[in-house]
């Protein structure tokens, strides 16, 4: 299945694009959609264990992953 | 009663916070801002750009307004945070909490501040004196190779 | 910069008081706001009149504001007090206070009201919606019989 | 010589004025001012250390009194 993945600010700038499509398995959780976009150019400059957010909540890397799901992949924040 | 969280385009008003929160059961206001500083890490900043996911940053800002309300009891919590360019002296973030007693006030607004700077997607690029921008990284992990 | 305090009898204005604090040196600003409440020890309020020994409580406000500025150093500290007849919700103390960073600019904002609270020679008279009025002691001592 | 102390909130209403002239003799002390205060009509009411200020600055009882200084009695402050 398709899923689309949100990118920002370093992120964004390392992949060169607001998002990225992957093709996952169904069944997939988060650490493999971590695994997918680290095939990605770009992904290679990602850390060990960014935080990740599924449908607006951060999602620990077990959590499963569907079609339609917003998956989006957090920077260090540095609001405030 | 208010207890709301919001992002916002244009500048940050601190007696219209102050009015939001203001009730006659409150005895104690404490108004907090995050201002552009002129020096970061020994950097002269020009300025600072700040992005957000923003269906997930209001909604985590507007989770805090409620926490902090719940945590504390009787209180009004308005969080408003600045997306876009910011000049230095503009304010980043305004965070208004009302109490009967000022201990619980204070302690509201710091518990606030703290939990906006850890758990809301928000980031930002400061643009430096020198011409260079850079994102921060209040972590101190940084992107490999995407800072210049 | 702006190390002062005032007496005044007009309402007060946080943002008024943020502008005079705020510098390019500083990421936090806090401000405090003592407001009338409509309950103090389980009566109901119906206004306060504030009134001062003004020539030492001037004196008082600014040597409070230069200490706490000594104290955390590089800091900006306005402390405004309102005197005369006070309606629910208006504010009868404003502090503003900023520095480089926010843990020293919520610690100097509630030195400076602790510090307020304790030397300045000011005092409040609540009106109770029953119609009646006391001096309100926070020591717990009182004048014996000057109390209705 | 002759001293007057200001009076404020409660003292006031206690004694039933803003001010008071009081007689003390050269060398007197806050203590001496306290003392003297006492004897006047309202001034039983007065707690059993008051705060004291002498010229705008909180004294000691022990603190020295002259001719034209500024003396006042000092409720319990309630400001904020």
């Amino acid at each position: 299945m398709s899923v689309t993945v949100l990118l920002f600010a370093s992120y964004a700038d390392a992949f060169g694009s607001p998002s990225v499509s992957l093709e996952i398995a169904p069944g997939a959780t988060v650490a493999d959609v971590l695994a997918a976009c680290r095939q990605h150019p770009g992904g290679d400059r990602l850390p060990a264990a960014p935080m990740v957010a599924v449908n607006q909540r951060y999602a620990a890397v077990s959590t499963p992953v569907h079609a339609g799901d917003e998956v989006a992949l957090i920077p260090p924040v540095a609001g405030g | 009663m208010t207890i709301d969280g919001r992002l916002v385009r244009e500048s940050i008003d601190p007696s219209a916070l102050v009015r939001e929160v203001a009730r006659s059961a409150h005895g104690a206001i404490v108004l907090f801002l995050g201002v552009v500083r002129d020096v970061n890490d020994g950097r002269a900043v020009a300025g600072i750009e700040y992005t957000a996911y923003e269906a997930m940053a209001c909604s985590e800002l507007r989770a805090i307004a409620r926490e902090a309300a719940d945590r504390f009891g009787s209180s009004d919590v308005l969080i408003v945070h600045r997306l876009g360019e910011l000049s230095l002296e503009d304010a980043s973030v305004g965070i208004a909490v009302a109490h009967a007693h000022r201990d619980e006030a204070y302690a509201l607004s710091r518990w606030t501040i703290e939990q906006l700077k850890r758990r809301v997607p928000i980031w930002k690029q400061e643009h430096y004196v020198d011409g260079t921008r850079d994102w921060v990284d209040p972590s101190g992990r940084s992107v490999a190779g995407v800072t210049p």
